[in-house]
C-alpha cells in the first residue's frame, strides 16, 4: 500500500480562524475528491474485513476516528520536539498506545462487538491512513488544523465503510443494524458475507465515484 | 534558554524514554481501570451461555444486569476430572478450556500422565432445592479452527436440554451457522445421549431438511457444512465420554 | 542446390480464375501512371509539370527526403495530369503515351561496382524497386545490406508464375543478379519453389545462393524466406526484389534503356479468359482488361487478393505489381449466412466442412463474412504464420504503442504482406495489415 | 426472406443516427446481423476474408454442448423417477428434464442478453456473440432444482462483474459462466452444496440420500467404489450437463474437429490430472489419495470443465506453449483441490478460475522466451 504523501500543507498562518475556508477543505476534501480509501487506496484491509455488519463497522469507524484525531493532535503538539531520526517510532508508539486504549475500552463496554472485530481493532495500528496523515500532515501543522485533518480523514474512512457495510449486511444477511429486512426466508448471500463481496462493493463505489468526478488514471 | 540539540543521542534517548513512560503510564492506568469491567463482561458471557444452554428462551428475556444475579442464585459450580472425582482447589471459571483441550489425544481420550479439569455447572430449580440441569462445557475443532460450546443435560443425565455453540473461524453461511438459534434449537427436542447403558452421544446428520424426530440420537444437519457438523459431533462425543464417569457416579 | 526448407504452416487459397499460361499480344494503352502512393512514407517532389514531354526514363518526381531517389517515366509521351488528393498530396502522375516509345539512353557502367550500379539504378529510377527490410520502404542507397533476397515464386492466391512470365528473360535476369551481387557484402539469395519445375534461370542461377522452399502460402513471401534463411535482427538491413524487377535491372545494364515491359497476369473469377498480357509498368487496367471481365460489379485489385490495392475498373497498375485480380464485390445481404452459408467460400476453419473439404477452387468475393469484433479466438494467426513471431502479441504491442515490445517481438522481421494471411483467417475480422502498418510507421519514425 | 429484408430495410432508418429509435441501435444491429450477414465489403487490407466469423464460432460451441444438454435433461428425469422407484420411459425422463432445464436456459439467456444489450447500447459497441455460449454453459453447470431467481442473480453478476467491468467480451479475465457458478457456490452455499443433485429433493419428493455424489462422499473421507461405467456414461447425480463424460467427449470431438476448441488445453488438462492422480496414488493414505487416477477424469465436472470451460479462448492462455502449461496446471490443481481441500469438493471450477487469473502470467513467460530466442540469434 503506498503512503501517497500529499503535498504538505504550508504552515497555517497565525490567528487563522478555525473554520476558515482552507480549514473547511481539510474536512471536505477527504470525504470525496481525496478520499483515503477510494482515491488514495489506503486502509483497504480493514475495509474488507470489518464490514460484514453495520454495527461493528460503526464501532470500527469511531475507533479509527478517535485514534486518528488523537494521534494527529498529539503528534502535531510534539512536532517541534520529536527528533527526526525516531519520529516514525514515536508516531507508532503513540498510535499503538491509543489503539490499545480503544481495544481495552471496547472489551470493557462493548464486549460483543470487540469479539466480532477481534484482531482488526489492534490492526488499526497498521492502518496506512493514520501513519500517512501523521507523516504528511500532523508533523507540519498546528494542532487545530491537525485536529480537522484527523476528523476529515476519519470521516472519509467512515463515509466509505458505512455504505459498504450497508450493502453487505443488507444483501449478505438481509438485515440492517441486526433488524431483519427481507424476512426470515431470505437465504443470505455468501459472497457478500465474505471479503470478496466487500472488494466488489468497494470496487463499484470507486467506479461510481470516479465516473461522477471524471477521474482518469494518470499515464 | 539555549536551544536543545535535537539530534544528540542524549536528547533522543531522553525523548524516547519520556514518550515510553507517558504511554506506559497511560496504558497501565486504562488497563487497570477497565480490568474489572472486562472480567465482568467475559464472565457475563460465560454465565449467559451456561444459563442459555439450560434454560433456553427463558434467558433471552432476562436483562443483561439480571444475568449475574440469576447465575448467583441458581448455578452451583464444581470441577471434576475424567474419572469423575471432584477436583478441589480450582474454581470452575478458572479452568481454561482451551488449555485443557490440549491434554486430549486425537481420539478424544486423555493423554497419558495428564489429568484434565472438567467444570460442571449445576443449575438448580427455582427454589434452589435440587439440581435441575447439569451444564458441561465442550471444546473441539471444526473445519478451520476451534469450536466450543455448552451442553445442558436434564437431571436424568441423559436427555439433552439444550446446547450453545460458538466458533472461531467457520465458513460464514455454512459452518458458522452453528451459532444460529435455529440450528442450536435442533438439540432441544428431547435428544438423549444414552442407548440403554451405552453412551452414543447425539449426531448431527449430513444433509438438511430431514425429520429425525423418531431418532433420539440424531439431529438435522447443515447443508454444505458436513465437516463442521462432524467437528461438533466429535466434540460432543469426546466430551460426553470424558464426563461419563461423572455422569455414572451421579446416576447411581 | 541446398536442402529444401519446409514451411509447415500456412494455407493455399485456391481461387477460380488462375491465369492460363499464354500471353496475349502486347496491348499498348494510351494512358500510364506512376503512383507515389505505391511507396511507403514517400513524399514526392515533382520535377516535371503537366504538359511537358518526357521520354521513357525521364525523371517525373523525386523523393523529397532523399532527392537521389528518382522516379522515372515508364513510357514516352506528355505528362497529362498530376492528380492530387487530400491536402494536395500527389496521388498519380499520368502520362499520355506516344504510340512509339522513345527511350532515354543510359550509359551502362563498364565495371560493376557498388557505386556505379547504385548510380545507374538511381538515375534510371529502377532503385525504387529495391525494397528494404525492416519497414518495407525504398532502400536507402547509402546502406549496405547484409543480404539481398529474390523470391522466385508467388504462392499468393492467383499468383504469377514467374517461370512463364519471365521466360525469355534469362539473360537479363542473370545480368541483374550480377549487378545485385555487387551491392551487398553478403549473399544474394534466389529462393525457389521445391515443388515446381523451376526454369533453369532460377534453379541454376550463377553466383548466388539458391534456396528452395516447399509448403503452402506464405512460403513464397520473401519475408518468410528471410526468416528461415537468415533472419533480420535489430540493426540489420536486408533488401528484397521481385525477379521481374531483377530482369528490369538486367535489361537496363545490357541495353542502356529503361524497358519496363512485363507480362501481367489478369486473373480472378470475374475474368472471362484469365491469361497473361504483355504490357508496361503503370498501365491503365482498362486497356488490359477490356472486354475480358464478365461482371459489372467487380473489384479490380492491383496485386493479389490479400495484399493488393483496390484500383477500380479504370485505375492504373501498381508500381510493383504484375497481377490484376478481378473478383466479385460481396455487397449483398446473406440470410443467416453465418449459419447456413449460401455458397462455398475459402476458409481454414473446419467449422465450414463443405467449404473446407468438398471444394477445391473458390469464387471468393469481398464480403468479410462478419463484422469486426474484439480479439476472441486464439491460435488462428499462428496456424498461418510460419515464423517464430507471435503475431497477436505483436499486434497488441502495436496497439499499445509499446516500441520496446514491438522491437522485442520481431517487428523488424515482418511487413504487411507477411501478416496478410492472418488478416484473412481472423474470426474477429481485425484489420491486421492496417494495424501493422501503423506500427511500422511508428517504429520507423521513432527508431 | 425477401419480405424480412424489406421490412428490416424499412425500419432501419429509425435506428440510424438521428432516427427516433437511435438509442436502440445496438439491439437492432444485433438482430439484423443475426438474420443477415451484412452487405459490407472489405475496405482495407486483405480483400477476401475467411468464411468464419464469431457468430459461427460461438454457435459451433453451442452445437457441441447439445449432446451434454440432451443427456442432462434425460438424466434429470431419470434420476428423479429412479429415486422414487418409478419406472419411466425415455420420453417421460426427457419431458421432466425439459420442464426443469428449459426455464433455466431461457432465464439465463434473457438476463444475460438483456444486460449485454444494455451495456452495448450505452457504450455504443456492437453486441458481441460471446454470451451465446455463456448463456448455454450456465444452465449446464447448475443443479436442476436451482431457483430461477438465483440463475438471474448469478447471470447478472457474471455478465456485469465478470465481463462488462473489464470492457466486455474479449477483455474479460475470468470465464463468465464459471464466474456465475462460483458466485452461486459461495453466495448460496446451502442451495448449491451438499446433496441437492437429484431433482425433487427440495420438495421432499425424493430422499436426500439418493443425491450423494462421489466427490461429496470422497470429500468426507468415505471409501468410494466408483462405478466406472455409470460414471463415464453419466448415470449419476450432478449438475445438469456435467455428469456424462461420454457426452463431453462428443462435444470435445466437435470442438476439436471444427478447430474451435483447443485440443492442446484439453489434452494438457487430462495429462495434468492423471499425473497428479498417479503421484497421489503412489503416496497413498486415505480413500481420496487411493482413488485410481483415471477415475478423477470421469467423476464430478472434470470432463465438462476441461472441454468447455478451460478452453474458453479469451480467459485461457493465448500462446500455444502457454496453453500446455495452463492446461496441465488446471489438471494438477483440480486434483489437488479435490483431495486436499475438504470444504470444496469440486476442484475444477476453482482450478480453472485460478488459472484464468494466472494465464497472462504464463503467456508473459512464453513471450519472454520468444524474445530471448530473438536476442540470442544476434549473439550466435
Amino acid at each position: 500500500m503506498s503512503t501517497e504523501t500529499q503535498a504538505v500543507e504550508a504552515e497555517v498562518k497565525e490567528r487563522e480562524p478555525l473554520f476558515s475556508k482552507k480549514n473547511r477543505k481539510l474536512i471536505s476534501n477527504p470525504l470525496d475528491a481525496d478520499n483515503p480509501i477510494t482515491v488514495q487506496v489506503l486502509g483497504v484491509c480493514s475495509a474488507l474485513a470489518v464490514t460484514v455488519k453495520l454495527i461493528p463497522t460503526l464501532y470500527m469507524c469511531i475507533s479509527v476516528l478517535f485514534v486518528l484525531i488523537c494521534s494527529n493532535v498529539a503528534i502535531s503538539l510534539l512536532r517541534n520536539v520529536i527528533p527526526g531520526r525516531i519520529r516514525i517510532i514515536v508516531q507508532l508508539l503513540v498510535v499503538a498506545s491509543l489503539v490499545a486504549v480503544v481495544d481495552q475500552v471496547l472489551q470493557a463496554y462493548a464486549y460483543d462487538v470487540s469479539k466480532q472485530l477481534s484482531v482488526f481493532v489492534g490492526l488499526i495500528i497498521t492502518n496506512c491512513i493514520i501513519m500517512g496523515r501523521l507523516e504528511a500532515f500532523a508533523l507540519a501543522n498546528k494542532p487545530g488544523p491537525a485536529f480537522l485533518d484527523g476528523l476529515g480523514n476519519g470521516l472519509g474512512y467512515a463515509v466509505i465503510l458505512i455504505p459498504v457495510a450497508f450493502f453487505r449486511e443488507l444483501f449478505g444477511s438481509g438485515s440492517l443494524f441486526g433488524f431483519n429486512i427481507f424476512g426470515e426466508n431470505y437465504p443470505g448471500n455468501g459472497v457478500m458475507m465474505s471479503p470478496v463481496g466487500a472488494c466488489i462493493v468497494l470496487g463499484l463505489l470507486i467506479w461510481f465515484q470516479r465516473s461522477r468526478n471524471g477521474y482518469t488514471e494518470e499515464a | 534558554m539555549s536551544k536543545l540539540n535535537k539530534n544528540s543521542s542524549g536528547y533522543i534517548f531522553g525523548f524516547a524514554l519520556l514518550v515510553i513512560l507517558v504511554c506506559g503510564v497511560l496504558l497501565s492506568v486504562v488497563s487497570g481501570a477497565l480490568a474489572e469491567k472486562q472480567y465482568e463482561e467475559r464472565e457475563l458471557e460465560r454465565k449467559k451461555f451456561i444459563l442459555k444452554a439450560a434454560l433456553g428462551d427463558e434467558i433471552a428475556a432476562v436483562e443483561k444486569t439480571e444475568i449475574a444475579v440469576m447465575y448467583e442464585q441458581r448455578v452451583k459450580e464444581s470441577v471434576v476430572n475424567s474419572k469423575g472425582e471432584t477436583v478441589d482447589g480450582i474454581a470452575a471459571n478458572a479452568v481454561k478450556l482451551k488449555n485443557e483441550y490440549k491434554k486430549l489425544e486425537k481420539n478424544g481420550s486423555v493423554k497419558a500422565g495428564q489429568s484434565i479439569n472438567l467444570p460442571v455447572y449445576m443449575v438448580m430449580n427455582a427454589d434452589g432445592s435440587e439440581v435441575e440441569y447439569y451444564v458441561v462445557p465442550t471444546y473441539g475443532f471444526g473445519l478451520w479452527d476451534n469450536i466450543w460450546g455448552y451442553v445442558a443435560l436434564q437431571k436424568d443425565l441423559n436427555t439433552i436440554n439444550g446446547v450453545v455453540l460458538d466458533h472461531k473461524g467457520e465458513t460464514p453461511g455454512l459452518g458458522a451457522r452453528i451459532t444460529e438459534e435455529k440450528v442450536q434449537n435442533r438439540y432441544r427436542s428431547g435428544k438423549t445421549i444414552f442407548e440403554g447403558d451405552k453412551l452414543v452421544s447425539v449426531t448431527m446428520k449430513k444433509g438438511e431438511g430431514n425429520d429425525y424426530s423418531s431418532d433420539p440420537h440424531a439431529v438435522d444437519g447443515m447443508s454444505g457444512a458436513t465437516l463442521t457438523a462432524d467437528g461438533v459431533n466429535a466434540m460432543m462425543s469426546s466430551y460426553m465420554n470424558l464426563y461419563l464417569s461423572f455422569i455414572n457416579a451421579k446416576k447411581s | 542446390m541446398s536442402k529444401v526448407i519446409k514451411i509447415k504452416k500456412g494455407k493455399d487459397i485456391s481461387l477460380v480464375g488462375a491465369a492460363a499460361k499464354n500471353t496475349a499480344p502486347k496491348t499498348l494503352s494510351s494512358s500510364f501512371a506512376i503512383k507515389p502512393t505505391d511507396f511507403k512514407n514517400l513524399v514526392p517532389k515533382m520535377v516535371v509539370k503537366a504538359g511537358e514531354e518526357v521520354k521513357a526514363g525521364d525523371v517525373l518526381f523525386q523523393d523529397k527526403a532523399n532527392p537521389a531517389v528518382k522516379f522515372t517515366s515508364p513510357v514516352s509521351g506528355e505528362v497529362a495530369e498530376v492528380v492530387r488528393g487530400e491536402r494536395r498530396a500527389i496521388q498519380e502522375v499520368r502520362i499520355l503515351a506516344d504510340s512509339e516509345i522513345k527511350y532515354k539512353s543510359f550509359s551502362a557502367p563498364s565495371t560493376m561496382t557498388a557505386e556505379s550500379i547504385k548510380e545507374i539504378l538511381l538515375e534510371s529510377g529502377l532503385w525504387a524497386y529495391v525494397v528494404q527490410r525492416p519497414f518495407g520502404t525504398i532502400a536507402d542507397p547509402s546502406a549496405t545490406p547484409k543480404a539481398i533476397h529474390v523470391s522466385c515464386f508467388d504462392s499468393a492466391p492467383l499468383g504469377v508464375d514467374y517461370n512463364h512470365s519471365l521466360s525469355g528473360d534469362a539473360d537479363a535476369f542473370a545480368k541483374g543478379l550480377e549487378a545485385l551481387n555487387s551491392l551487398t557484402a553478403g549473399e544474394v539469395h534466389v529462393n525457389v519453389n521445391a515443388k515446381s519445375d523451376n526454369a533453369a534461370m532460377f534453379a541454376q542461377a550463377k553466383g548466388v545462393q539458391v534456396n528452395s522452399f516447399s509448403g503452402s502460402h506464405p512460403a513464397g513471401l520473401v519475408g518468410v524466406q528471410i526468416h528461415h534463411v537468415d533472419p533480420i535482427n535489430k540493426g540489420d538491413v536486408v533488401w528484397t526484389l521481385s525477379p521481374q524487377h531483377v530482369v528490369f535491372i538486367g535489361r537496363l545494364l545490357s541495353t542502356g534503356t529503361l524497358d519496363l515491359t512485363q507480362k501481367v497476369a489478369i486473373a480472378g473469377s470475374d475474368v472471362k479468359t484469365p491469361q497473361y498480357v504483355e504490357t508496361i509498368v503503370g498501365v491503365n487496367v482498362e486497356a488490359i482488361t477490356n472486354e475480358n471481365v464478365s461482371n459489372n460489379n467487380a473489384r479490380y485489385i492491383s496485386g493479389n487478393v490479400l495484399t493488393g490495392s483496390n484500383i477500380g475498373s479504370t485505375g492504373y497498375l501498381g508500381f510493383f505489381d504484375h497481377l490484376v485480380s478481378i473478383i466479385p464485390e460481396g455487397d449483398e445481404y446473406e440470410f443467416m449466412g453465418w449459419l447456413f452459408p449460401s455458397y462455398p467460400r475459402p476458409t481454414i476453419s473446419n467449422s465450414l466442412p463443405i467449404s473446407k473439404f468438398l471444394k477445391k477452387n473458390f469464387v471468393a468475393n469481398t464480403n468479410p463474412h462478419g463484422e469486426e469484433r474484439a480479439f476472441v479466438m486464439t491460435g488462428e494467426y499462428e496456424k498461418v504464420l510460419p515464423m517464430d513471431v507471435m503475431p497477436v502479441q505483436l499486434l497488441k504491442s502495436i496497439l499499445a504503442q509499446d516500441l520496446e515490445a514491438m522491437e522485442n517481438l520481431g517487428i523488424y522481421e515482418v511487413i504487411e504482406e507477411d501478416l496478410a494471411l492472418c488478416e484473412f483467417v481472423c474470426t474477429s475480422k481485425i484489420e491486421v495489415q492496417q494495424i501493422l502498418s501503423g506500427g511500422l510507421d511508428l517504429m520507423a519514425e521513432e527508431g | 426472406m425477401k419480405f424480412l429484408r424489406n421490412t428490416l430495410d424499412k425500419i432501419k432508418p429509425n435506428f440510424e443516427k438521428g432516427g427516433k429509435l437511435h438509442f436502440l441501435h445496438s439491439t437492432f444491429d444485433a438482430i439484423e446481423t443475426f438474420m443477415f450477414v451484412p452487405n459490407h465489403t472489405t475496405k482495407r487490407g486483405a480483400h477476401i476474408r475467411d468464411g468464419i466469423d464469431l457468430k459461427r464460432t460461438m454457435f459451433t460451441v453451442v452445437i457441441a454442448l447439445v449432446p451434454a444438454l440432451l443427456f442432462g435433461m434425460w438424466n434429470v428425469g431419470e434420476l428423479h423417477y429412479a429415486a422414487q422407484n418409478i419406472d419411466s420411459t425415455l420420453i417421460q425422463n426427457l419431458l421432466y428434464g425439459a420442464m426443469k432445464v428449459v426455464p433455466i436456459i431461457a432465464v439465463s439467456y434473457l438476463t444475460g442478453l438483456g444486460i449485454e444489450f444494455a451495456f452495448c447500447q450505452v457504450n455504443g459497441h456492437p453486441v458481441n456473440e460471446g454470451f451465446l455460449v455463456s448463456g448455454m454453459l450456465i444452465p449446464l453447470i447448475v443443479p436442476a432444482d436451482i431457483p430461477l431467481w438465483m440463475v438471474i442473480v448469478a447471470t447478472a453478476f457474471a455478465v456485469i462483474i465478470g465481463k462488462e467491468v473489464f470492457g466486455g467480451t474479449g477483455m474479460n479475465i475470468l470465464n463468465p459462466a464459471l464466474t456465475a457458478r462460483v458466485f452461486l457456490y459461495i453466495a448460496y452455499p446451502v442451495e448449491m452444496a451438499g446433496d441437492i443433485w437429484v431433482s425433487g429433493i427440495k420438495e421432499g419428493i425424493v430422499d436426500a440420500s439418493s443425491g450423494a455424489t462421489y466427490l461429496g462422499d470422497l470429500g468426507v473421507g468415505k471409501v468410494v467404489n466408483v462405478d466406472v461405467y455409470n460414471a463415464f456414461m453419466g448415470f449419476m447425480p450432478g449438475s445438469i450437463g456435467e455428469t456424462s463424460t461420454l457426452m463431453c467427449l462428443i462435444g470435445a470431438v466437435i470442438l476439436i474437429a471444427s478447430g474451435i476448441g483447443s485440443w492442446r488445453i484439453m489434452l494438457a488438462t487430462v495429462i495434468g490430472a492423471l499425473g497428479m492422480g498417479l503421484i497421489l496414488n503412489a503416496v497413498g493414505g486415505n480413500p481420496y489419495y487411493d482413488l485410481p487416477a483415471y477415475q478423477h477424469l470421469i467423476i464430478g465436472g472434470f470432463a465438462f470443465g476441461a472441454v468447455f470451460m478451460a478452453t474458453d479462448p479469451v480467459s485461457a492462455a493465448h500462446t500455444q506453449r502457454g496453453k500446455w502449461i495452463y492446461g496441465i496446471l488446471i489438471g494438477v490443481l483440480t486434483v489437488l483441490i479435490r483431495v486436499f481441500n475438504p470444504a470444496y469438493p469440486e476442484g475444477i471450477m476453482f482450478a480453472i478460475l485460478f488459472m484464468n487469473v494466472m494465464a497472462p502470467l504464463v503467456d508473459n513467460y512464453v513471450v519472454k522466451a520468444n524474445i530471448k530466442r530473438r536476442l540470442n540469434r544476434v549473439k550466435a
